[in-house]
């Protein structure tokens, strides 16, 4: 692990200029698809299980195009975590909403009686927050798996 | 004979889940490095998967994302849309399969950092100095 | 059907808290242990309503976001459910009192991890007893499994290799789950378990379903170590952090022989099982009775306290699986006792390891010279999960053992009646072996021994509540199988 | 028989054992720790003869404790057998308390409050066995009082008395878990229900003479505390514990607690009357009198002598044992009664080994030459003590002697007669030896300088048994009565 490091580190493989160029120019749009995709969820295919994927992605790329110092400075492990966690507790914390208002659990026509939208409307936007949440978190774990394991758990350089 | 070969023919998605099975079973229990077992343990999964989407698939169906108002209008004809429940199963279970991958990745390295290898009798062979 | 979200809330509460653990524990330690107490407080309390609840009214079962089956996701709660969850979040309430004291000593600064993946697994585990989907409960069975990995690999040394062996282990056994599961639902057309139980009967009993039947079997065998699959436990067990074997030893296994009960007869039938095919009960009868054989006598060539635990907790394994396969009622209500018994008992026996570890640093057994002087309160409650465990009356492990014995003696399975016994002999070497050990000393050499006093009161505490409870248990049997156990046993047996 | 509800057997039970706690709370006092110990012997007492006279008028008790296992409930019940052995346990251990204290005092010994807080869980079970009103609470009982007697046997904490902790737990635990525990659960599921009747329960359930034969087995050789051969081992090997447990744990409670088990069982869970019909009483009586013999013959060869008094209990333990399989009243009358009398005279008799240690530090018959003149009231209690063993007029072992040989006569087995009778004469040669000993040959040249007798906490309760043995001969009333009560006459 260490050799391969030390390797492509004096090769400089991977530090193309042309293809942190494009990296460079390509990140904000894949964000923005990732978005898209988890916005979308619960009108077409897609969701925030895939939207969190591409979200993640994009910080993997990051990484590979550069180093993963840069991607850990535009995304600290710290604000990871948090932002997982803060996804965990969206999605569970709508669920638990749901049955504290008076419907069943993961029930969202519950959430009716904070916010009167109908409960059609609310079933709706339920999933939305709900994917939202996921989102989250499976962008968070994406990067922090792939930080760890890239790093064999040091967090420092990486490939 | 005919019959035999028939009925492997026709089942082949089986056999060939099978085949998969038996041959990560093998590398989860014959092989002596981590990560060809690691490998095995995917391969063992990644069969179970492919057995439950291949019971899922109906020739000629479509793709269970239905247009409402086309829907609204006709109706839906169950036996023309492919059963999306084996699939969606899938997809969990590929989640399950790879965080656990992960997990176990994750100990390997720390294995590995511990005792400078990952083969089984290497690490066993220092264990027992 | 029912619009009461209790059961709910017992098991949202720990999950829920998990990740406020993680956040906040981060920035402070002081959180961790109020949070974690708190919600397994609440939790356990909730769990005893439920209890009430279901004890005046009946089971009743619960459809997530108010899809119904088999579209929905269905959780059932009925009385061995809810005697499950009360079990659960009690065994961890106190198991996180005393592991938040030898966690700080154990993981300085990974405390917070190490709590989110435990309030995750015991939300899993209460998952796993609530879900009355078969595909859910594999995915659930997964979470409890990683969850176990991570704690078990927190542990020094060689726990890390022990943790990756269970990995390969687990996996095989959730694979060939699944794969069981797979085969219902070619068969069937859904993993509703209550349809599946009323489709089975009428596609009746062909290879696949018995294919099925042994899949689902096998794999859960391997989660829950039932010998000779055993082999993946008294590492992972003895290695995990002592905080992480409080809670898995006494549930784990435990969990995994009621998910065996569910499947057997929620999914199957009392039918299918013990009269269509009479020989395969026997069968596994035999193997339970050479389990608890051979896993006795494994125990006893063990030299430290912890590893010595784990082969008893493979033996018990053995004892269950027995009782629920006697085909009797007698014997299944020894099971679902021995369940509950065997977890205070094993949660008892831990604790007390737990607190001689910390104030010992090891469980060797030359180290554990004299240590009834020097920690006598400790030492007693060992001997009460001890005496348990021997099944000496009236603590709670008598009780139940009396059940298995006498289904045993009702069904004609003198083989088991006999390995129960031997068993329960050879459970009294093994303890009074420590107990000698501990009982007279040597302290000759070093004078090193003032320093080893009583554990803190935060591990003794829940050590001797736990102790109490055994005794208390054991005296309000009667009450406890009439009033419960009898209720969640199948009508037919 | 009537029986109310009452919380007086419990009581009875229970004193000893919450009053361990003060005992263990006053550790560093020795003096308000036996005033404790005292206190709750003389109250343990009290409790029982208060419930005498009910008993004794055709009455008795009844308290459930917990409802267990369905048609078993954790009970106490005071009738006149249980009451019979309560009443000779309290008043033993009174006497032993007080022995208890002289002896420990006066060899310093360590740990004295885990002794008496030991001992006084020990009476509880006791007392437990003799209440049961089933025999799940019996074998409650009696597994309580195997453990908790031994930290008592392994008071020395050395190499022999681990040795001998670990064959006592193994005789003791492995007999009864895997012989009594299997044959208990067998009347269960032939009869469902384990409650002591007059008449035995086993009796309707229609199980095969087979079947019956193996169960009796199982519990003759289950309740391994009765020291029948061949599970006998434990009862010499228990004596290196100080000399008061010994006199009282292994003459008077932790064996009369098999003994009672043993005849609990035939006369309740069986009844005579199935023994006789199927014919099981030959199997109780070549056992026990196989036992008798061979361990009066061991006792011969014994030096040391509290070896030898071991040995000589395991002989008299099978005398009720067999009184009890000859199935006439005056037989079972008399086994029940040589309870209360053995009791009586061997705790005499392990009081005199114990004073005869503590005052002269002698262990072996041999070197106790002339030891008799030094110490006459030890010596003289001594002989009384082995006179009602032996089963001499005028002490109390002669009347249920005279039972044992009545019923004898009456079951038509003339054998068991010789048996009773050539036992006798062993027992007078292996105690009259002592006894001419210390009086008759000369000590050793400055072998006995300065022994004096042993301290006064020694030598009353010592006097005071050997006087209740003599007692007994001429007024054997209440404990006949009960005797007869028991076995339904």
């Amino acid at each position: 692990m260490k050799l391969l490091q030390e390797r492509t580190q004096k090769q400089q493989i991977g530090q193309s200029l042309i293809i942190q160029t494009a990296v460079r120019q390509l990140v904000p749009f894949v964000q923005l698809f990732g978005l898209y995709v988890i916005v979308h969820g619960h009108y077409s295919p897609g969701g925030g299980f895939q939207g969190g994927v591409i979200l993640g992605s994009s910080f993997v790329m990051l990484a590979l195009a550069f180093d993963q110092s840069t991607s850990m400075r535009l995304m600290s492990e710290r604000a990871n975590v948090m932002l997982g966690n803060a996804g965990v507790l969206i999605f569970t914390g709508v669920a638990a909403l749901c049955a504290i208002v008076g419907g069943l659990f993961l029930d969202y026509s519950a959430l009716d009686a904070i916010i009167p939208l109908g409960p059609v409307e609310w079933r709706s936007f339920g999933i939305f927050l709900v994917e939202v949440g996921v989102g989250l978190a499976v962008m968070s774990i994406m990067i922090s798996l792939f930080w760890d394991l890239s790093s064999a758990g040091e967090m420092d350089e990486g490939l | 004979m005919d019959d035999l070969l028939a009925v492997i023919v026709a089942k082949y998605n089986y056999w060939i889940y099978v085949i998969l099975m038996m041959i990560g079973f093998y590398a989860m229990i014959g092989k002596r490095n981590l990560v060809k077992k690691l490998i095995g343990m995917n391969i063992f999964q990644t069969a179970i998967i492919l057995m439950f989407v291949s019971a899922g698939v109906k020739h000629g169906g479509k793709i269970p994302i239905l247009n409402k108002y086309e829907v609204l209008k006709n109706g839906i004809d169950a036996t023309q849309i492919v059963n999306p429940l084996p699939h969606v199963l899938m997809l969990t279970a590929i989640v399950v399969s790879v965080s656990i991958t992960g997990v176990a990745l994750a100990i390997l390295l720390r294995i590995y950092r511990e005792y400078g290898t990952l083969e089984e009798d290497e690490i066993l062979e220092k264990l027992g100095k | 059907m029912s619009t009461s979200n209790l059961h709910i809330y017992v098991m949202a509460v720990p999950l829920l808290t998990a990740f406020f653990v993680n956040l906040l524990g981060r920035t402070s330690k002081v959180w961790i242990a109020p949070l974690v107490v708190g919600s397994l407080a609440f939790s356990s309390v909730a769990s005893l309503v439920l209890m009430g609840r279901v004890m005046t009214s009946g089971g009743f079962s619960y459809t997530v976001g108010n899809w119904v089956p088999p579209y929905g996701i269905e959780l059932v709660v009925d009385h061995l459910s809810a005697l499950m969850l009360v079990l659960i979040s009690v065994v961890a309430l106190f198991a996180s009192v005393s592991a938040l004291k030898s966690v700080e000593q154990e993981l300085p600064g990974r405390e917070h991890l190490f709590f989110t993946l435990y309030l995750i697994l015991i939300a899993g585990l209460m998952g796993l007893v609530l879900t009355a989907d078969a595909f859910n409960l594999y995915v659930l069975l997964e979470i409890t499994s990683i969850t176990t990995y991570g704690l078990i690999a927190m542990g020094k040394g060689r726990a890390p290799l022990a943790s990756f062996n269970y990995i390969i282990m687990g996996s095989i056994g959730a694979c060939f789950y699944l794969l069981g599961v797979g085969y219902l639902y070619l068969m069937t057309g859904t993993l509703n378990m209550a349809e599946i139980s009323q489709t089975l009967p009428v596609i009746g009993g062909g290879a696949a379903v018995a294919t099925a039947l042994a899949f689902i079997l096998v794999g859960l065998w391997i989660k829950m170590a039932f010998f000779p699959l055993h082999g993946w436990l008294p590492n992972a067990y003895s290695l995990a952090p002592t905080g992480a074997a409080l809670i898995v030893a006494p549930l784990m296994t435990k969990v995994s022989i009621y998910l065996m009960v569910r499947v057997m007869f929620s999914v199957f039938s009392i039918d299918y099982l013990f009269l269509q095919n009479p020989l395969v009960d026997a069968v596994i009868v035999w193997g339970a009775a050479i389990a608890i054989v051979c896993a006795s006598a494994l125990a006893l060539a063990q030299k430290d306290l912890k590893r010595m635990l784990t082969y008893i907790i493979v033996a018990e394994v053995g004892y269950m699986v027995g009782g629920a396969w006697l085909a009797n009622s007698t014997g299944m209500t020894g099971a679902l006792l021995h369940i509950v018994n065997d977890a205070l008992m094993t949660l008892c026996l831990f604790l007390a390891a737990a607190a001689i570890l910390y104030r010992v640093g090891s469980l060797d057994f030359d180290k554990l010279q004299g240590i009834y002087r020097k920690m006598p309160i400790t030492m007693a409650a060992f001997t009460i999960g001890a005496f348990s465990m021997i099944g000496v009356p009236p603590t709670a492990g008598f009780f139940s053992k009396w059940y298995l014995i006498l289904g045993g003696i009702e069904g004609g399975h003198w083989e088991f009646v006999v390995a129960l016994l031997f068993s329960s002999l050879i459970n009294a070497v093994l303890f009074f072996r420590i107990i000698e050990i501990g009982y007279f000393h040597k302290d000759g050499e070093h004078h090193g021994h003032e320093t080893i006093t009583e554990a803190p009161l935060q591990m003794q505490a829940p050590l001797l509540i736990c102790a109490v409870a055994l005794i208390v248990i054991g005296l309000g049997s009667g009450p406890l199988v009439e009033k419960i156990i009898t209720l969640a046993i199948p009508v037919g047996l | 028989m009537s029986y109310h509800t009452s919380l007086w057997p419990l009581a009875a039970v229970l004193i000893s054992l919450v009053g361990a706690i003060p005992i263990l709370l006053s550790d560093r006092r020795p003096n308000l720790r036996e005033s404790w110990t005292m206190l709750i012997a003389f109250g343990k007492v009290a409790i029982v003869t208060t419930m005498l006279p009910t008993v004794l008028a055709g009455g008795g008790f009844e308290f459930v404790i917990a409802e267990v296992v369905p048609g078993v409930p954790l009970a106490l019940r005071v009738d006149a057998m249980g009451m019979f052995f309560a009443l000779v346990a309290s008043i033993l251990w009174f006497f032993t308390s007080l022995y208890s204290i002289g002896y420990m005092r006066a060899l310093k010994e360590h740990a004295q409050t885990r002794y008496f807080a030991s001992f006084a869980v020990a009476i509880s079970a006791t007392l437990g066995v003799a209440f049961s009103a089933n025999l799940l609470t019996m074998y409650l009982f009696y597994e309580m009082l195997s453990l908790s007697t031994y930290p008592l046997v392994t008071h020395e904490q050395n190499a022999e008395a681990r040795r001998s902790g670990r064959k006592y737990l193994t005789y003791i635990l492995g007999t009864s878990i895997g012989l009594a525990l299997p044959a208990m659960l067998i009347v269960y599921s032939l009869t469902g229900t384990l409650d002591f009747k007059v008449g035995g329960v086993l009796a309707q359930s229609g199980a095969s003479a087979e079947t019956l034969a193996l169960i009796l087995v199982l519990f003759l050789f289950g309740f391994a505390k009765s020291g029948i051969m061949p599970f006998h081992g434990w009862l010499p090997a228990a004596m290196v514990a100080p000399t008061p447990v010994s006199s009282f744990l292994h003459g008077v409670a932790v064996v009369k607690v098999g003994v009672f088990s043993i005849l609990r069982v035939i006369f309740h869970i069986f009844g005579p009357d199935l023994l006789l019909d199927v014919n099981l009483g030959t199997v109780i009586t070549t056992i026990a009198s196989i036992t008798i013999l061979v361990a009066s013959l061991v006792a011969l060869t014994q030096d040391n002598l509290k070896r030898r008094l071991a040995y000589s209990t395991i002989g008299q333990l099978s005398y009720m044992v067999l009184g009890a399989g000859m199935l006439t009243a005056a037989g079972m009358t008399g086994g029940l009664l040589h309870i209360a009398m053995h009791a009586f005279g061997k705790i005499t008799l392990f009081f005199c080994a114990g004073a005869i240690y503590v005052a002269a530090g002698k262990k072996y018959i041999s070197q106790m030459d002339g030891l008799g003149r030094r110490m006459p009231v030890t010596y003289l209690a001594f002989f009384f003590g082995s006179l009602s063993i032996i089963g001499m007029p005028p002490l109390g072992g002669f009347i249920s002697k005279w039972n044992l040989a009545i019923g004898a006569i009456e079951s038509g087995h003339m054998v068991l007669l010789v048996v009773l009778l050539v036992s006798s004469m062993l027992n007078a040669l292996y105690f009259f030896p002592i006894v001419y000993r210390g009086f008759f040959m000369p000590a050793a040249e400055g072998e006995l300088e300065g022994v004096k007798e042993a301290p006064t906490f020694c030598l009353v309760p010592l006097s005071i048994t050997a006087i209740c043995s003599l007692l007994l001969f001429f007024w054997p009333t209440v404990f006949y009565r009960l005797a007869q009560m028991a076995i339904g006459l």
